[in-house]
């Protein structure tokens, strides 16, 4: 069976999907948002292996700069700006939580 | 066979000609609102010529690149294109009259200086994607569409940068993802099952297959979304609520009818042999409970904008109801031609009602229900266009929203579903309790009158004009159906007819 | 602000289904099960490939006026989806504008380091070499317009952490770069018209020149794109 | 099995896996990066369709479809992320504003 030459690739690309379907789920499930956005990054980078071995790499390149890269680049600049805009709000008394509050904490 | 005329070259330029101009005033930034005018005037002449065109010489086609169908991607025009389309530049033109008034900058209430400029080239890059969606042919292609227009929407709610309408904006763009995100999907396995993208050669391959049953759950399930069909409707009314008047008006009166319309060319013309009477029911009964659930929440608002936004909820139930009533009754054009005349009836009525709304909202700085005692006596025009247009929302004769309603009610009565009816004379009593509830504060005359801030008069009168435009859609019925059956040999029933 | 007066404290803000909803999760895992499960049986289920569409574009790719036929259904067959799209970039920039016109239009500088910037001197001019040769090469092999323009923004996001340079600001210079693919994509457009009866329709001998003019001005609007989104997303 | 059949499988899990999450999420950005992934698992589906078309070549239909859609998900997500960013601002600053009234 190792022997076979369709088998280093099939283990490859067996190997690939299941990291990137545990990456997707991370990426799903993590509550630390910067680690959520971290592991997006890595997963994006994996997508766009396994584009390649569907040789499809074009796309390839534009999911790693795009997809990958930029987006994972928007999400930590956003959570950064986020971070300090809380980091502004919690200098304040705030004795009431409205409903303005409860909305900020949803972002 | 229907021979169809080749490249009328106003089917582009509808689209083009919005998107060059957004660029204009984003580059010239100055002048904004009369260039975003004389566009708006040029567009709705260009969709005049097309619908002159339509009526002339029948149908049209448009193979874009010269590259024809399975290659390069074709843009297609029938009567039913040519109603909608009609329809979107009547209300665009006269929503860009009232913002015209409503962004002016010598309004004492426009602190927006900066951010006024910005409503002509979104508005711009909305009339566009309604123009390429009710034009396009292409499955993908109407992907590509419904996001320009989703995120033009968007834009558009999160203009005024408050934190109602902000978040109502984001919660809208999370719903109008995933609905694009679901018709992409369809639109994969169409192509994966299909091998190919027009609607003309869909609709020749497609059979009743697994593939072809998901494609279509999938796609209909992002449209009704967009659409806020009744389970999906929650974004529809905080976002219609919290917009600046004018975007409220064109977006219950047109960007949910977009995608509704996409949905009908769709299950009649591509899926035409994969709908089964079962399927075609889930769309209808959802329709049935937004009547109800959107009537009753109506009657419970608090706000007069808040009313006219969960009308559009109870509206649009209506729309989706054509779809057993067409499947059921296959030889029959009465449902069709009914779900199109309501959704230009609802339309005017509707853009008329926001912006009477918009009015008060302006006049008075509140839109309290409880508190609009005496209204009349100081807007008797916006009041007068406000009776009118619900007198269409009702569907009282003469109005077009009467037309459109019994269309419904006799396509629902010669069939076996008349649990249909029911719910179109139930959702016309509640219409008119919650149209009432707001009359019966308005009428009563009051000496103490509050603050009253006058508003520009344009934005009376093109409230008065689109009321009134509701109203005479009911006295041209016929000729208007007659134009809505030109060519329509992507529709069921043209099929039925066209067929051995 | 824009709209209208509103009672201080707006009445409610809208209600989340999430909020109201206690089984949301359960119901949403079980029908997101029901999906996988459905699409999968579809997916399977799916007849054997028809490959008249791929071969159709091979016999077609020497009408395209490129050689890669990826570049060719983008920019020429499927052109007006690409058009489309290049305006969905344009009207979120314009949209992201919109939504922060009020808001204080303070970027956080970032400080510049002297090693970073002189490292970002030898970088930046070869980024943009190979941006060009990106956009040069997507004529014959993978690259394009998209790629070189992801990747000039990137290299302007880049440049700003590195140098400390500033955006400059909003003027009718910089929406002038922003639009001109669309501006250009239409305008092809149209121009077509003179010689052919159809929107975009290129005459064959010039199919690609014209092609490598809308690239060059999408591959600058969709770099101006990028990094004027990633800016506003990053301004407090 | 195929790669396609394997990517493929692949592309829908994403997508059911983003859907769950951008229903059943209740942080806004979490919903965005929910339905990052489900994008993503489309356009693996796409990808894998092309590679499935039996051509020497994949199908260059659906790569020119993944393109145009790539350049739409990041615009998207930019938008929604200046959107929570802004609203963010927005409902600080309007509680601050009525903290002072009280």
């Amino acid at each position: 069976m190792v022997d076979s030459p369709s088998f280093w690739p099939t283990a490859f690309d067996g190997l690939l999907c299941l990291m990137i379907l545990l990456l997707g789920w991370r990426v799903v499930f993590t509550t630390d948002l910067f680690r959520a956005a971290l592991t997006f990054f890595v997963f994006g980078l994996l997508v766009s292996l396994a584009w390649v071995r569907l040789q499809a790499v074009d796309l390839a390149l534009a999911e790693a700069a795009i997809g990958a890269g930029l987006t994972g680049a928007l999400f930590l600049a956003a959570l950064s700006r986020l971070r300090r805009s809380s980091m502004r709000g919690n200098g304040r008394a705030s004795a009431e939580r409205d409903s303005a509050e409860g909305e900020s904490e949803k972002c | 066979m229907i021979e169809l005329a080749v490249g009328a070259p106003e089917m582009a330029l509808v689209v083009a000609v919005p998107l060059l101009a957004a660029c204009a005033i984003l580059v010239v930034r100055r002048r904004t609102a009369v260039l975003g005018m004389v566009a708006s005037l040029a567009i709705a002449a260009l969709a005049g010529c097309l619908i002159w065109r339509i009526a002339q010489e029948g149908p049209q086609r448009m193979n874009l690149g010269g590259w024809s169908a399975p290659l390069g991607i074709t843009l297609y025009a029938d009567g039913l294109s040519g109603w909608m389309l009609g329809t979107t530049a009547l209300i665009a033109l006269f929503v860009s009259v009232y913002a015209s008034g409503y962004f002016h900058r010598n309004e004492p209430a426009t602190q927006f200086g900066g951010t006024a400029n910005f409503f002509w080239p979104l508005w711009m890059f909305l009339w566009a994607a309604l123009n390429a969606l009710i034009l396009s042919a292409d499955v993908f292609n109407i992907y590509v569409a419904l996001e320009l227009l989703g995120l033009s929407s968007v834009a558009l709610v999160a203009l005024s940068q408050e934190a109602p309408a902000v978040s109502a904006a984001v919660r809208y763009l999370l719903v109008s993802l995933m609905g694009s995100l679901s018709y992409l999907m369809g639109t994969a396995f169409l192509y994966a099952g299909a091998g190919t993208l027009g609607f003309k050669e869909l609709a020749s391959i497609l059979h009743p297959e697994s593939f072809s049953f998901a494609a279509l759950a999938l796609m209909s399930t992002g449209l009704c979304m967009k659409s806020a069909l009744f389970p999906l409707h929650f974004w529809l009314p905080p976002a219609h609520e919290n917009a600046p008047a004018p975007v409220s008006a064109a977006l219950s009166a047109l960007v949910v009818k977009a995608s509704f319309f996409v949905m009908l060319r769709l299950w009649f013309s591509v899926f035409d042999r994969v709908v089964t009477e079962e399927a075609a029911m889930v769309p209808g009964i959802l329709g049935a409970a937004a009547v109800i659930a959107g009537s009753v929440q109506a009657l419970s608002a608090q706000r007069l904008k808040q009313l006219v936004a969960y009308s559009t909820v109870a509206q649009v139930g209506y729309l989706f109801m054509v779809f057993p009533l067409g499947v059921l009754n296959p030889s029959s054009w009465t449902a069709v031609g009914g779900a199109l005349y309501l959704v230009s009836a609802h339309a005017c009525a509707k853009a008329a009602a926001f912006m009477v709304a918009g009015n008060v909202l302006r006049a008075y700085g509140h839109d309290r229900i409880e508190d609009l005692r005496g209204v009349v006596q100081q807007m008797p025009v916006s009041m007068f266009a406000f009776a009118v247009a619900g007198v269409s929302l009702i569907g009282l004769p003469p109005s077009g929203g009467f037309i459109a309603k019994w269309l419904l009610l006799t396509a629902a009565l010669e069939g076996p579903e008349w649990g249909f009816a029911a719910v179109i004379v139930a959702g016309g009593l509640l219409a008119t309790a919650y149209i009432f509830r707001v009359f019966s504060r308005s009428f009563r005359n009051v000496t103490d009158l509050g603050d009253f801030k006058k508003i520009p008069a344009r934005m009376e009168w093109s409230a008065l004009t689109l009321s009134l435009c509701s109203m005479l859609l009911g006295l041209t019925a016929t000729h208007v159906l007659e134009f809505m059956q030109a060519g329509t040999p992507l529709i069921r029933v043209a099929m039925m007819e066209a067929g051995p | 602000m824009l709209t209208e007066i509103k009672p201080k404290r707006a009445p409610s803000l809208p209600e989340i289904p999430a909020a109201g909803f206690p089984f949301l999760r359960p119901a949403a895992a079980v029908s997101a099960l029901l999906l996988f499960g459905v699409l999968w049986e579809a997916f399977r289920g799916l007849p054997t490939p028809r490959a008249s569409l791929p071969n159709l574009v091979r016999e077609t790719l020497p009408l395209s006026g490129v050689a890669n036929p990826v570049t060719a259904v983008i920019l020429n067959f499927r052109s007006y989806d690409t058009l489309i799209e290049i305006a969905v970039l344009l009207l979120t920039v314009i949209g992201a504008r919109a939504a922060t016109a009020s808001a204080g239009a303070r970027l956080s500088r970032s400080v510049p380091e002297p090693l970073l910037a002189a490292f970002f001197r030898l970088l930046g001019p070869l980024i943009i070499v190979i941006a060009g040769y990106l956009l040069w090469i997507g004529k014959h092999a993978p690259g394009g317009a998209f790629q070189a323009g992801s990747l000039l923004g990137s290299a302007a996001i880049l440049g700003m952490f590195c140098t400390g340079w500033a955006p400059p600001a909003e003027s009718g210079c910089q929406a002038a770069v922003l639009s001109l693919g669309t501006i250009l994509f239409c305008a092809v457009g149209m121009g077509t018209y003179l010689a052919e009866p159809n929107f975009l329709h290129y005459p064959i001998p010039w199919a690609g020149t014209l092609i490598l003019v809308i690239e060059t001005g999408c591959t600058l609007s969709i770099a101006a794109a990028l990094f004027v989104l990633f800016t506003i997303c990053r301004r407090t | 099995m195929e790669p396609s059949d394997l990517y493929g499988s692949v592309g829908i899990a994403l997508f059911a896996l983003g859907i769950y999450g951008a229903t059943a999420l209740g942080q806004f950005m979490r919903q965005v990066l929910a339905l990052n992934v489900a994008g993503t698992g489309v356009f693996m589906f796409l990808i894998a369709i092309a590679h499935r078309a039996g051509t020497p070549v994949p199908d260059p239909v659906p790569h020119a479809m993944v393109l145009t859609g790539i350049v739409v998900a990041v615009s998207a997500t930019a938008f929604i992320l200046v959107l929570i960013g802004r609203l963010r601002d927005l409902s600080d600053s309007s509680s601050a504003q009525d903290d002072r009234d009280d």
